[in-house]
């Protein structure tokens, strides 16, 4: 129904960091099947909480992928509070822009990198490792 | 880079005979057919003689044409048109859950106004019941619309057996026929129908052009108002150069159609083949009563857009009844309908072939097929679910 | 046969540059505007492009221009659509006796159904008074619509000033300029209106397309249900072709506005001189605030078709409001608002000039008028009566 | 708004019998302004009742002026009664046929006829020598 631009499509041809991870330190998915939008985010985060792998996995359309693809490399080096930061529509914006039905509903690459992030840190809780909880170091 | 055009049932270029046609009316026969002079004559005269070439190609009268700006308008027309010259009768309309747009958003906007609408399922093949349909005439039916063949799936409608029983209860019995017009025979007599649409950019002619077939007798009103035109069913200045196109491409269409039809299928059936030697394909719609050249698939685990944006990247055009490229949350209502799951449905390709398609597009997309089934699959957290 | 066509009010032939821009959309640039792949993206290229030089003719917002089938569908649209969105607002509409029938019988439809309209007269020259359309406004009004300029005897309305008090009491207000876009400055800012109606076959456009445009916050409901295309105001597959051909035709009238308009200006003026020193001939319609095309002539003691046929034996193609062409009785309605007599209105004779019209073209016209005048009148029982 | 046919045009370009008639038999006129057609009719009747010469004037459009042509070349040799018999109808079959517009509005000619046979009918029976009332020869 919309024109994806040419960063968008440069991004659905070769998106980067595409596949499964083995012994991620977090994972994330958001979407849901009638919605047609499902993406799987893994992180591996290292000692200083920076993220330093990132793989996908996503069913959907053009932006879907293209917003998948660019949220890793937005996200790889940042730290995973960075990483929290960032909005779903910085994600488009980077993209130069989605057309608008696509912003409403394939837009969730920040939110899978988000739930990754938070099953990283649900899994620093339970290991009793959650960095802001100091004193075992 | 090569190009294969498999989208037929979205639109049609027009045919090099139809724009022949077209082009002698733009700029020297350029006149209003309703003025008096040899300009409004001349241009007049054409108008009339598309007219008696439609009426001859799907067996109507010449005075049962009436032109309007395509398949949308036709359908508006008839069922507004008939829903308001019959609310004295009752206020109840019968139609079915796979209709195009044009028809079902009518028929929503209807029973937003104080009319009833009885939207009937299909089987999972894709059909509307004979049964189903006469079981849910009412007393107070005035109006049933069931389209002759879907623009999805290509399942094509049992319209006689319904148009016969509408009329023996009196029930004005309209047809969206944009799908058929063209494709396989259409004649309205042997339908039996009232009312029937058609839109020329489906059959090798222009956009911006159709016809609604008006059976004579027929109780409706029109709902533009102005200019006698189209004996004021539809008033504003004949498109005349896009009327010579209509009724140029559907002689055109019904001169070849048998052998046509014959080529057609025979290529549809080899892509069906090819597609469905893919693991965990499937195809949609009746395997037989179907169009000439629609075939529509569920490739699992993956999207269709993502499917259209990778064969485009290949040349092919396709589309899908994904919810991504209809502009809702929701897939196809069609293949909800026939009872797809909603990957199933997401994960629809429809490819349409024209006249123009050789074994060779059908060669060179099962070519490029696996490799991008492949690669999306890999890319998809339900593969590697599963 | 020389041939001199001085019909342009009726329509125009498409402009050749126009017909060069259409053309490859016909068959190679073919594509539904709306499916994704590549055809798809291309068509839609084009309709946004289009979209774009519209908007910029006209002073408005490309997300203001909907694209219609013509000027009936856009006053249909504009005067039913605002009707049903606001009648919880009020039933009182204000028109023209003068409106093309698209708009006055769109009017007597909605006075069928109960709303109330209010037909302003007009003075001898053809000019609705600012005065009484003021003084007709009422609380419970909710929709004026007032033309720019007349199609029959080309008076231009002060429509800024109606519109500047229409706003000022929240009454939409909508003028059909159909006969104005492309002959002379249309600028909806300026103008201030809410809506215009616009149709490309009045400016070497193709037939079968036009435009309404609807200021953003404007208060209305489509009259047709289907697709989203033109965001849901007029479903139906885009004929992207005739918008192609609307925004370069428009484009071009829009370039060479002003020295056209002094060259038809001269043409139009001289050809009046010369009819009017026939004896018994008298100007119809406002001398100077006329379109620079319009000529309208009533001609004693003759009958208008008869005039038309007499010129039409000598390659002349004008029109007429008489009766005889309008297929009803009464002659032109916009004649007889502006009091003149049926013997008057019947004998009108309207000349349109166009860009394609010369010196030479008028000299003809006013080398064979007299002849046929004075043959007329030996058969007329009027002229012998006198 | 309509088309005529080749004859309709013959007689509308070359119309018989048009003028005014000195001292005639009869003249009749039908029509009126607001409706756009005006027919008037003038015959000249010899001894034997027959119509010798006629002339018409007509105020009209393509339609009044093709019909009330071609009436005056029917009516020219036929009697007064015959020509009574005449009707719209056989006027407009005679021309091939009319647009069916104009078949309702324009097509007065017969009448216009019947009106001047009527005229002279009227001056007979005024002079006293209306033929039927036979005696006085
Ligand atoms: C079955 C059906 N009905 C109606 C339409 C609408 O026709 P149009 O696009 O000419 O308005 C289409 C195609 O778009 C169609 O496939
Ligand atoms: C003033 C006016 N409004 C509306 C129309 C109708 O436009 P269209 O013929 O494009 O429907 C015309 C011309 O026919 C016109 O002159």
């Amino acid at each position: 129904m919309s024109v994806y631009n040419e960063k968008v499509m440069e991004h659905f041809r070769h998106p980067r960091n595409v596949g499964v991870m083995d012994d991620p330190s977090g994972v994330g998915e958001v979407g849901n099947i009638s919605c047609g939008d499902i993406m799987r985010m893994y992180i591996k985060v290292d000692a200083s909480e920076r993220i330093t792998d990132i793989k996908f996995q996503t069913f959907g359309c053009g932006a879907a992928v293209a917003t998948s693809s660019i949220v890793t490399e937005m996200a790889i080096g940042k730290t995973v509070h960075e990483a929290l930061a960032m909005t779903n529509k910085q994600v488009a914006e980077s993209l130069g822009g989605l057309p608008p039905l696509k912003l409403h509903c394939s837009n969730l690459a920040a939110d899978a990198l988000h739930a990754a992030v938070k099953d990283y840190l649900a899994r620093q809780e339970a290991l009793g490792t959650e960095p802001f909880a100091s004193g075992a170091v | 880079m090569k190009k294969v055009y498999l989208d037929h049932a979205a639109t049609t270029p027009v045919h090099p005979e139809v724009i022949a046609a077209m082009l002698p009316y733009l700029h020297d026969n350029f006149g209003n057919p309703s003025s008096v002079h040899s300009f409004g004559r001349d241009a007049r005269k054409a108008v009339d003689e598309a007219r008696d070439k439609v009426a001859k190609a799907i067996g109507a009268d010449p005075r049962e044409v009436f032109f309007t700006s395509g398949g949308t308008e036709s359908d508006n027309i008839a069922i507004q048109g008939v829903a308001l010259a019959r609310k004295q009768d009752g206020r109840h309309i019968v139609t079915s859950k796979i209709e195009h747009h044009a028809v079902l958003d009518t028929c929503h906007y209807l029973a937003s106004q104080g009319y009833e609408v009885t939207y009937l399922p299909v089987d999972e093949k894709g059909l509307v019941s004979v049964d189903e349909f006469q079981a849910a005439l009412r007393p107070d039916t005035i109006l049933a619309t069931i389209m002759h063949a879907n623009n999805e799936m290509g399942a094509i409608q049992p319209i006689k057996e319904m148009a016969a029983i509408a009329h023996a209860r009196k029930i004005t019995f309209h047809t969206d026929a944009v799908q058929t017009v063209g494709s396989i025979p259409v004649n309205v007599k042997e339908l039996g129908v009232d009312m029937l649409s058609l839109s020329a950019h489906k059959f090798y002619g222009p956009k911006g052009i159709g016809v609604l077939y008006i059976k004579k007798g027929t109780r409706i009103k029109p709902l533009y108002h102005g200019g006698s035109q189209e004996r004021k069913y539809r008033p504003g200045t004949e498109n005349h150069v896009g009327i010579v196109g209509l009724a140029k491409a559907l002689e055109l269409a019904t001169e070849g159609l048998n052998a046509r039809q014959v080529q057609i299928i025979a290529l549809r059936d080899k892509l069906i083949a090819g597609l469905l030697a893919l693991p965990e394909v499937e195809l949609n719609g009746h395997p037989t009563q179907r169009l000439p050249g629609n075939v529509n698939i569920s490739v699992r685990y993956v999207e269709g857009e993502s499917l259209i944006l990778s064969l485009d990247m290949q040349g092919i055009a396709v589309s899908s009844g994904s919810a991504c490229t209809s502009g809702s949350l929701e897939p196809s209502h069609v293949l909800l309908a026939m009872g797809l799951t909603h990957e199933q449905a997401h994960g629809s390709l429809r490819l349409t072939l024209g006249i123009d398609n050789t074994a060779e597009d059908v060669d060179y997309v099962l070519s490029v097929m696996p490799g991008i089934v492949e690669r999306l699959r890999q890319m998809s957290p339900l593969y590697h679910k599963r």
